[in-house]
């Protein structure tokens, strides 16, 4: 028994991400201020108000597309570091989904393991470097395991969801190895990463507490 | 910080409007999506030289655009780094039939925009080449040079390959002269002060009245350590010291020096600075070829130097010394 | 304010010291008397420019020492007047046969000084002319014109009066035209913060975070009025408006304008104020023949900004866009 | 029956007077503070300072040059207004002494005479202006009068000193009318002027209380 989501699912999810990266700014910026530039809350917020704005009253047809401008808008609205990521997450999302009217379990799963690659790709970071990839790559791997296991989308994207928070505390210790965090070096550790964070904020937000 | 501003949103776009009003037989202000180019621009048969950033910084980074120097620059907001599309604007309005260079600093959001524009240039058969700018020794140990930030030492960048584009260098040549130009060039800074984005409204850190950091990035990025505030030639001899050990230089070595002011410090003390600079040079017999001291990349109001040196050799002097026009980059 | 200091008495001479180190080719320093002229002085059959007053200014005084426009300046200590001994010692190194004039500020020490210093060069057989700079309108009423000080007006009478001493123009044909173009000259400027004499270690004035000097001199003098601070469009119409109701162009005239930064200030900021200035001149039909947005009379690290208009003739067009090559000023 | 003064009266009187104004800075700052560009205290004591530096050791024979060099030192050390005055007010003090050794009462009265007309000379003000102009002239009307009436110098300097401090006092309700301090315009009114209180404490050092 597979199930199955439509465009207003997938309207429904990036509006419930877009409020609640609005709601978190200033946890973001805190975090980001410690390690960072400060700015992460501010262009969060910004990507967040550009996708409202975007799907407000949409009626996508192509998924696929629909979600690349998703992307697109996100870059314009904040080309920052994570908002590069997130606009290079969403293009690649959409990619799996091109042409399609909705989309299955597997799917969904497809389109989170491409917004890990895609990030991957576009920053060339490693696991471990301690950046937005430690918290999405165990999102990634529980969410195809738990669809390949058979757990409905929502019950294995609470264990994503787990494993993204798994992920996110794993490297608060470490030592932030690439990017503006970088430059800190030893004084990183100890300091949870803003982009995990925000990862975290994002997905909590699709998948509900 | 008190700032003459309207709304705080309105900041760049304002800004970049006076700007082209200012200068409008030497710029173009694509006002839609914020792209600044040569009025003249595209040049024809010359490599295009592009650059991009966050505002809050002049002269960088489009401070720099004109003839001697670069063709075109995608201005993103306080601080941040512009869009894919603003720089994919840019690259598509002054390519000339030569070819695109991109010279930026090393910066997270920055490198992945760039990279996406040159992916998306490269669809419309434009050639791309990116030389990134990494000159701020405090950011990184030499082992890890690579993830070293860019600095001042990108204005060097942007007057060699200006200059080697202008005399009819081939993408490829102007990439190699500029990479040559930057493997000599080091960056030391410090800070004595904040500054405020206006969108925040509050300072970007805080410091004690009678502190420094030492090796702070010109986004208020935390430098190597804070430390009490010292004399103007402790100061010059640290950074001086810094960056030597980490060039190497030999005795006879020429170099271009630049002392550069953050924003509030005074360009009295800039030049008090390089006092001291020049005197440590003069005593290890390296020679100063041509000085800039003034502000050439700053973080808005805050106050604060830092220092570069770029090895020279024949070709490179002869780079340096072009004539430049650009509205805040004049050499005859 | 922090400063990047040694001993604050060595402040002036280690930065005379840095600077003429920094372009031995232009500038030669007289160390025993603080003077600084043009390398190439005396420069033969040519009516020589000399001002003076006090550093923590630059680019004024010094700063505009270079071909076309002035050939000394006498440096006087943080905000004071140099000597007339060193007015005369400049007088003497400058004097290529055809007579020095002397512009610089309406300030006492300086005008009383500067006079002794033509009256000893008289005694020499130096003809010696003056050209009192008085451009600030906020200083005092229209009646009473003859009181106000000189502010960045003064960088328009060097510049003018540099291009026609270089066009080979005589004494009297120098002192005229200069004297023509600060007729048609005003400035207004704004304050937003103090500074800090080095040696006096404490800001010059306190004003509250939210506040403003509307008319506030380049040393700290009291302005008009204090307020609370304003956005920038009305701070931008707030001085032009005053300017132009002291100077009364007609629609159709043309100005060359000039925003100033007073120091903290950035120029992404002055650039704001240029759109506001540009759009109300637009407004009124008058056009601008040249834009200077940037610093060019600073009180060291004071945050705040001033605004010249220069009313032109075709003549002054002429001399304005003439070129001229100082270590802080260059025109193609 | 003539008083003479010879050259260790004049060195004393310039010692004082430079020590005096030593004393003062910190006084002649803070009224410098209120309506200018509070350098006076500085300068004055510049002045002072190189005085004392000019007058060690001293042993001038043709005291008119002395005192004219006296000048030219003063006018190094700081070209202020002040500065300036008090240097233009000793040279031409010193040439009403040109060539002599030894001075008398009525010579005393000649070059603050001559100081006077100096000041007035180079800094083209008007008595009333507000300037060191309204201490320096009743004290030079009041000095010449009682040398004229036969007063010794210290007595007809004590009626001069009282003469100057009257004068001060009356300008305080006026306004600046030149100088920096004419830019403060009516907020200027009540304010003490500086340049007479400078006067004031150099008068007083030379003549004692
Ligand atoms: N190369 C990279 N690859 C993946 N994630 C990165 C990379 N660099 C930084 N990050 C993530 O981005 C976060 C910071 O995002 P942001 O504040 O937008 O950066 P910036 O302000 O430097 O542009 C970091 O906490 C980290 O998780
Ligand atoms: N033109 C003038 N003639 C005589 N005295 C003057 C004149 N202008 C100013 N003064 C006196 O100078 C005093 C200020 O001296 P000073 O602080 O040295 O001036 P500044 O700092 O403006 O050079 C005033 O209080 C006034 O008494
Ligand atoms: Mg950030
Ligand atoms: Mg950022
Ligand atoms: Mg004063
Ligand atoms: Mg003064």
């Amino acid at each position: 028994m597979s199930e199955t989501f439509n465009s207003q699912s997938l309207i429904g999810a990036i509006q419930r991400a877009s409020q609640a990266l609005i709601d978190n700014s200033e946890f973001l910026t805190s975090l980001d201020q410690a390690m960072g530039d400060g700015d992460l809350g501010i262009t969060m917020g910004k990507v967040g108000e550009a996708l409202l704005v975007y799907t407000k009253n949409a009626q996508p047809t192509d998924l696929g597309k629909f979600l690349m401008s998703a992307g697109m808008e996100a870059n314009k609205a904040a080309p920052s570091t994570m908002g590069t990521l997130l606009a290079t997450a969403l293009m690649r999302a959409g990619k799996e989904i091109a042409g399609k009217t909705e989309f299955s379990s597997a799917d969904a799963a497809a389109m989170l393991h491409a917004a890990f690659t895609g990030i991957q790709e576009r920053g060339k970071a490693n696991l471990g470097d301690k950046t937005v990839l430690d918290a999405i790559h165990p999102a990634d791997e529980a969410l195809s395991a738990g669809i390949a296991s058979g757990l409905s989308l929502r019950e294995a994207g609470l264990k994503a969801l787990q494993a993204a928070k798994n992920g996110r505390d794993s490297v608060t210790s470490l030592q932030n190895k690439v990017g503006r965090a970088s430059w800190l070096g030893e004084r990183t550790k100890g300091l949870p990463d803003p982009g995990c964070n925000a990862f975290v904020v994002v997905f909590e937000a699709i998948v509900g507490k | 910080m008190k700032k003459i501003l309207n709304k705080p949103a309105d900041f760049v776009p304002e800004m970049l409007d006076g700007l082209c009003k200012a200068y409008p037989n030497q710029l173009t202000y694509a006002e839609d999506i914020h792209c600044i180019v040569r009025a003249d621009s595209p040049v024809k048969n010359k490599v295009a030289l592009a650059t991009g950033g966050g505002s809050g910084h002049l002269p960088v980074f489009l401070g720099y655009v004109g003839k001697g120097m670069l063709d075109g620059c995608a201005v993103g907001d306080v601080f941040q780094s512009p869009s894919a599309e603003q720089m994919l604007s840019v690259t598509k309005r002054i390519h000339g039939g030569k070819g695109v260079v991109y010279i930026y600093g090393n910066y997270g959001g920055d490198v992945m925009n760039f990279d996406m524009a040159a992916e998306m240039a490269d669809m419309e058969d434009i050639k791309v080449k990116t030389v990134l700018v990494k000159d701020d020794v405090a950011s990184a140990p030499p082992a890890e040079a690579g993830r070293r930030r860019g600095v001042a030492g990108m204005v060097f960048a942007f007057k060699v390959a200006g200059a080697k584009a202008d005399l009819g260098g081939s993408l490829d040549e102007v990439v190699a002269v500029t990479e040559k130009a930057l493997a000599n060039t080091r960056t030391m800074g410090v800070a004595l002060s904040p500054c405020t984005v206006p969108m925040a409204g509050k300072p970007t850190f805080t410091i004690g009245e009678d502190e420094m950091e030492i090796g702070m990035g010109i986004h208020g990025e935390p430098g190597m350590k804070r430390e009490k505030l010292q004399t103007a030639d402790q100061i010059a001899e640290r950074m001086t010291t810094a960056i030597l050990d980490d060039l190497k230089p030999s005795a006879g070595d020429e170099l271009a020096v630049m002392v550069n002011g953050l924003g509030a410090t005074p360009p009295e003390e800039l030049y008090v600075i390089y006092r001291k600079v020049n005197q440590i040079l003069t005593d290890k017999k390296l020679r100063v070829h041509r000085a800039y001291v003034g502000e050439f990349a700053t973080s808005m109001e805050m106050a604060g130097a830092s220092l570069t040196f770029m090895k020279l050799d024949a070709e490179l002097k002869t780079l340096v010394d072009y004539p430049a026009n650009t509205p805040f980059f004049k050499q005859v």
